[in-house]
């Protein structure tokens, strides 16, 4: 890819540098603590399953039965019962499910249950290598066959089955990415659903049988346009670790997975969030998903002319939270939006010159790229036309990712017609400016490369405060997203657990060694 | 049993539908009311007045999401033609014309009245035809000919008449103030005044023209928006062979 | 005399509305006549469908024109709340608190239940306030208590009495399956059977929030998109010294 | 303006040399014949007024009563009939509407006549001189208030102060230009209807008391707004020169004023349009009016891609013409259209490369840029876009004088909601983009630039056609917008007139000695 901005390599460089010293003691931490959800994610690659009467799914019966003891890592413990009560896994999972607690159970062979444990790992690891397999087989054989950027779109009915039939109608219409928004509050949860649902608001439920559900509809889909269908959900919440695993087991292909987005967004507690973001990343890194970090919500509570710089900056703590985590730069999908105040003069061209500047700085990632969502109105013919300039600016920078913009978005979740619009609109601009991306240059030192400049400036600087200060303080300074979150503040504090140094964790040893993380 | 349908938002049923308008009022909260009110007498619930905005001090634009209970029963709806018709291919059209009526078929068109608009009569008549779709002037077994814009309807007659046309082809785009019915009234009416409605296949064209529509005028067929050549000849020479 | 108003289209009285809804149906000349049949039965005439496009073999998008007779009695309208009656700016709320009240007004404000919109109430409540409004905490003579979102309603009202509230405000943006209904009703029924609804000047908001909605669910007042935070103010202190 | 195209002049200048070779021998023609409307339009800026009972007006009754008197010109028989009865004119006017032919007075003194011809012309030319000063003084007043490009709106409701309402409604919006559309074949009259009308279809009579009314009612948005607002109508069809005559009377500021639209749109016989043309021009060019020539039709026959090279090749030929008839080039609005197939594979990219290219090789004049108007169908919403992507270009480009597409073009003429929904998205995107003509550059030898420079090469190749076969045979040809005119046919042939040795006419005279035209 050719500069069209010319910025600084030096300044990049000191940027990335800055992040991973601000990251470094971050992750320092992270290796000290599990998570009650790291260890139901663990529970989960080693195929514990179902839930009970009331829904309470098994990993959750489990961890808590072992509250105290999580410290050492549940597999030993899981893999103990096994061996302890000869049951096949099914069965023991059921007995759980009725209230059978297997903290009774004494440990017997530790270390014979850490290699069932491992054993166990490598079925559930097996299946994710072949979605893995599968997945890469058929994007070989569509190959080309996609849209550039990839046009996602979102469903959010509540109802699975009438999230499939508009997720189909989307899909053939020419979506490229189908997200399943969750519902209003399971980022809250601190368990995950159980089984097919019918029942959300402003969205619906991530459960393990609602991805399958999803996938097979998709997958139909694909076979009929010779086009693969990307499926996304959110690892994001209070149970990140856990989505990942359930999205590597159903093959989803992309996963909103962002590093700080609970703390701030969620008011989910820091420590919490840290250390359950790398176990789920990890996952994701190892099942060959594309992850969707959650910058573009900054511009929402603060304002994104101004504040444009943290999302870059963002952007770099996200990317070195990735790479600690074994992701691939192709697998970053780095967020960021056209958020503008669209009455700003020349708004148009500082978001051209943003989307160029996130481009040139992130080359290998598929960026995610968002549509204007807080400066829709009712007004549905002023919002189409913001949303086909956002279409516009994507396409001429060369994003990866593309949301869709609504032109209902501030009325309601996306009717079927209007998902319809954006997709027949949006293939009309991006056709008739194919080739925009060698055509234009911009004028070196206009006012377009300037504020490419001025935002990496002003990102520099920022991250240096960070540094200073350091990130947990300077999160409770209000210094990202105008948003304070105290320390030890924020719900699921009490689901960090500090490791011992009996900690085992076959399927985290496993994913490290797998991504070359092992240390 | 009847298959009741209603609009679809979202959820089967919901019966949501989109709606702008204009009211004559001062923009504000009694406008709003006002454009609520109004789309609640067309017998909508949930009314969202979802945007409203002056466009003078007199006339105020709304945007408006609403709910419907009515439905309509599909088992009862008929097309204005049937969909699964299919038209022939021009090569299939002349060999019909050759097989069942054994000469050039002989169609006259024009777009008629003070009508200027020339492209979508020219898109069913010219050689070269619309959409890669050949138009009559193309087919081996047609005589076509096309007088163009701002013909006058008893020009077109005498034209028919001194060629023996088998089909005449009426174009009317312009519907202002009902302009197209007045012209193609006006058609069938000296036609008829003349004794020779019978002698025609009479078919209008045109976007805002469909199948009931002419019929209602009195004749033979009707065709809209995406209409081709072939749409045309299959009715022609169909009707020319129906016993 | 009544003043009957219609929508406009470019004459007066032509009763013009621009239509879009999805129908279950596949897209054809059946489906279109059923969008057209459908539009007529909410009593509008001059039905055109002038769009129709095939979303999937099971639906079909639609886009109307269509002309309405039905009009309304403009005299009879009441907006939402009084468009002219004018709030007064920062400045003059402080002075009249001075004045009339005397002492610090206290509002204590949240986004409640599930709803994590806090954007919303902050441009109410914040320092900064909203489009160069500013909001409540500026306000010297009101003390205001910001309690962010997914507030639950118990806990407001909690701190509402500890804190000896005036007014408390409640912000509802998420309307989806009415649950901005429900989360509202229930702050009211809770105050009530707690003995406390007369104690405080309850106000709700929210994009989709009217005056009339929160009247009917027992608020003091409600107020919807575009509202700045001396709308509310004005509102809560007239109502303190209202006799 | 910095070239981004890079054209070679020498082209330009050959393109520049063709038209004035192919309009030569026009022009002569041109010099040696009037027509019923040349004449007429010399009454009315000698001030004959009125109309019959049953609506002729007085010109025509002059000129049909002088019938096989033209050769010599009106002007001396009219000024004569108000020597010989020694009426004043509007008595004489009056007397003339009720039937008096003025063809049965004898001819006194022919050199006083003219004299008197003289005096009268030059009391209409004062109110022509004070409405110019007015338009340059207002302009002056409200500079820097009007948009760039212009906003071209258009009304068409067939009753004039329905117009006026929408009109109104429009100005106060954005609009700088408004547009009275004319009803359907008012060009195809042989006379300019008389007095306020209230019944058009798909548009509102021309008629001068039509212009004063719109007028008065865009002087006071004007006054109210403090921006100029410009009154356009159609000096086009059989009246050319008589609706410039009324708009140089009535402070019109932008005419519709083709040298060949008439033959090929509205089959008008063509020595008769090339004669009215130059006439209604210089009238034009007097009364500072900017015309609108009408390329843009061109696209609605013949394919946009194919054939774009007609375009610039009419637009040569009609800015040879229009410096023939004294026009300068801020007068002259040359039109071009925005009307490629929106299926066409990077179709937005090489509007904006003829779009540029326009704008570089007309450099200081106020091209008039017209919206997708073929492609637009029922599906309001793309139909949206597509006018904003056409808003875009125009905008990028730099274009003078933008007419405003209507999402609802396929459907009806504009309501006022559809105007509302032009003028709000326009706003939105040129704001957006205020600066992009100076920070965007084109890559030399792109697809953008390459497109502009086919263009101009078929140009060139064509005009040479058109020179070897010379205008008046390329038209029968076909060779414009694929419509063949005879010579001899079409509307209005009977209205062409030779000019005698004794021709006079003391307008025309006077408008060539203001506007150096004099030979
Ligand atoms: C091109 C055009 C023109 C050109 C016409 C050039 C020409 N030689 O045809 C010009 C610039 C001259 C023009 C002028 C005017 N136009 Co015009 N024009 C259009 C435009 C942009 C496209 C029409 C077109 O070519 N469509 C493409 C063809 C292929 O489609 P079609 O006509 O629908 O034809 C298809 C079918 O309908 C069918 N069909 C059509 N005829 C027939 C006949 C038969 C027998 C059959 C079987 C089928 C058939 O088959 C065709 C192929 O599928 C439309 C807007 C739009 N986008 O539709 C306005 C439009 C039609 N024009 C309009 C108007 C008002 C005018 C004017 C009256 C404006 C004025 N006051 O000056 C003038 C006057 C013309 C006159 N005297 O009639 C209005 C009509 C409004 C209405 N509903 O009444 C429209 C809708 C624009 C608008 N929104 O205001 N126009
Ligand atoms: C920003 C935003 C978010 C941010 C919120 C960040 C934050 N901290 O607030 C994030 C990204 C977190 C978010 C999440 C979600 N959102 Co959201 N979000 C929006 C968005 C884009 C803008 C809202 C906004 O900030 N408006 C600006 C403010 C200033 O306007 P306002 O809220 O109307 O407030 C004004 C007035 O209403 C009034 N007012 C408001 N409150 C009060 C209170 C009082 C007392 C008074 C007097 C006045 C008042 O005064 C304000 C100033 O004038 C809207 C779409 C849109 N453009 O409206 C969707 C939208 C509101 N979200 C929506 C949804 C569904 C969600 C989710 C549920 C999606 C999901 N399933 O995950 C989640 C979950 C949130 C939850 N648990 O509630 C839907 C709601 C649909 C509906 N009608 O029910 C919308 C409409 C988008 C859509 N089309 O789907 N969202
Ligand atoms: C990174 C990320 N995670 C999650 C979500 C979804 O929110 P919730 O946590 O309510 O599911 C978003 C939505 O914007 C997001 O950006
Ligand atoms: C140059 C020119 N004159 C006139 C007209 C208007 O047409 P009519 O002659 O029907 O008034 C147009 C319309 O496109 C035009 O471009």
């Amino acid at each position: 890819m050719r500069s069209k901005l010319n910025l600084p390599q030096d300044k990049i460089d000191r940027a990335r540098a800055l992040a991973a010293s601000i990251c470094a003691p971050v992750l320092e931490f992270i290796e000290q603590h599990t998570t009650v959800t790291v260890e139901r994610a663990t529970l989960r690659l080693l195929g514990a399953d179902g839930a009970s009467p009331d829904g309470i799914p098994v990993p959750n019966l489990v961890v808590d039965a072992l509250r105290d003891r999580l410290g050492e890592g549940v597999a030993a413990w899981y893999a103990n019962a096994l061996l302890q009560t000869g049951l096949e896994q099914a069965e023991l999972d059921r007995r759980i499910a009725e209230g059978f607690s297997i903290a009774t159970l004494p440990m017997g062979d530790r270390q014979r249950a850490l290699e069932l444990a491992s054993e166990l790992a490598a079925r559930n690891f097996a299946r994710i290598d072949a979605n893995r397999a599968f997945r890469q087989a058929k994007q070989e054989e569509y190959k080309g066959r996609n849209h550039s950027p990839l046009l996602y779109l979102i469903v959010a009915t509540g109802n699975i089955y009438e999230d499939v039939k508009q997720a189909q109608a989307a899909a053939l219409h020419g979506a490229d990415v189908i997200a399943v928004i969750r519902t209003t509050a399971q980022s809250l949860l601190d368990y995950v659903p159980y089984g097919a649902t019918t029942e959300g608001f402003g969205g619906t439920y991530a459960t393990q049988e609602n991805f399958r559900i999803m996938r097979q509809a998709l997958d139909e889909v694909m076979e009929r346009e010779r086009r693969y269908i990307y499926q996304t959900n959110y690892a994001s919440g209070l149970c990140m670790p856990e989505i990942a695993a359930m999205g590597a087991l159903e093959r989803l292909d992309m996963m909103l997975n962002d590093s700080m987005y609970g703390i701030l967004f969620r008011d989910i507690n820091m420590y919490r969030t840290f250390v359950d973001q790398r176990f789920s990343r990890m996952i994701n890194a190892y099942s060959g998903i594309i992850i969707n970090t959650g910058e573009d919500n900054y511009l929402t509570t603060s304002d994104a002319f101004e504040k444009a710089y943290t999302v870059l900056a963002s952007q770099f703590l996200n990317e070195r939270f990735a790479y600690a985590a074994g992701l691939q730069p192709w697998q970053m999908g780095l967020g960021h939006a056209f958020e503008m105040d669209p009455s700003i003069k020349n708004g148009i061209l500082y978001e051209l010159a943003q989307a160029q500047m996130a481009r040139e700085i992130f080359p290998e990632h598929p960026l995610k790229y968002m549509p204007p969502t807080k400066h829709m109105s009712g007004d549905i013919f002023k919002g189409l036309v913001m949303d086909n300039m956002f279409n516009f600016v994507s396409k001429a920078t060369g994003q990866g990712i593309h949301l869709l913009g609504m032109l209902t978005e501030a009325i309601h979740t996306p009717f079927m017609m209007d998902r319809h619009i954006a997709v027949e609109t949006a293939l009309y601009v991006m056709n008739g400016i194919d080739a925009i991306m060698d055509e234009i240059e911009f004028r070196p030192d206009g006012l377009i490369v300037r504020r490419a400049h001025e935002v990496l400036d002003r990102t520099v600087q920022f991250l240096e405060e960070v540094e200073r200060i350091g990130l947990m303080q300077s999160i409770e300074q209000a210094m990202f997203a105008d948003i304070a979150r105290p320390r030890t503040g924020g719900k699921g504090f009490e689901g960090l657990v500090p490791r011992l140094e009996t900690y085992a964790n076959p399927v985290e040893d496993r994913l490290e060694r797998a991504l070359g993380l092992a240390h | 049993m009847a298959t009741i349908i209603r609009p679809y938002g979202d959820t089967m049923n919901d019966g949501k539908v989109q709606l702008s308008f204009t009211l004559p009022v001062p923009c504000g909260s009694r406008g709003m009311e006002a454009a609520r009110r109004l789309v609640h007498a067309w017998g909508f619930h949930e009314c969202e007045v979802v945007h409203a905005a002056p466009m003078s001090e007199e006339f105020t634009f709304f945007v408006v999401y609403a709910a419907t209970h009515h439905g309509i029963d599909w088992d009862t709806v008929e097309g204005d033609r049937d969909d699964s018709e299919k038209s022939m291919t021009m090569d299939e059209i002349n060999a019909f014309i050759k097989e069942k009526i054994g000469r050039k078929v002989v169609v006259v068109g024009a777009c008629t009245g003070f009508d200027a608009h020339t492209v979508g009569i020219d898109a069913i008549m010219n050689m070269k035809g619309y959409n890669h779709h050949y138009g009559l002037e193309r087919y081996e077994m047609i005589e076509a000919h096309n007088l163009g814009a701002q013909v006058p309807n008893q020009k077109l007659i005498e034209y028919a008449c001194a060629h023996n046309a088998d089909a005449i082809l009426v174009s009317q785009v312009v519907t202002q103030k009902e302009s197209h019915i007045h012209t193609l009234t006006e058609f069938i009416e000296l036609l008829e005044a003349q004794g020779l409605r019978g002698r025609f296949i009479c078919i209008a064209g045109g976007p805002r023209i469909t199948n009931k529509l002419a019929a209602k005028l009195g004749f033979d067929a009707g065709f809209g928006r995406g209409t081709y050549a072939e749409d045309v000849a299959t009715f022609i020479v169909r009707r020319m062979t129906a016993s």
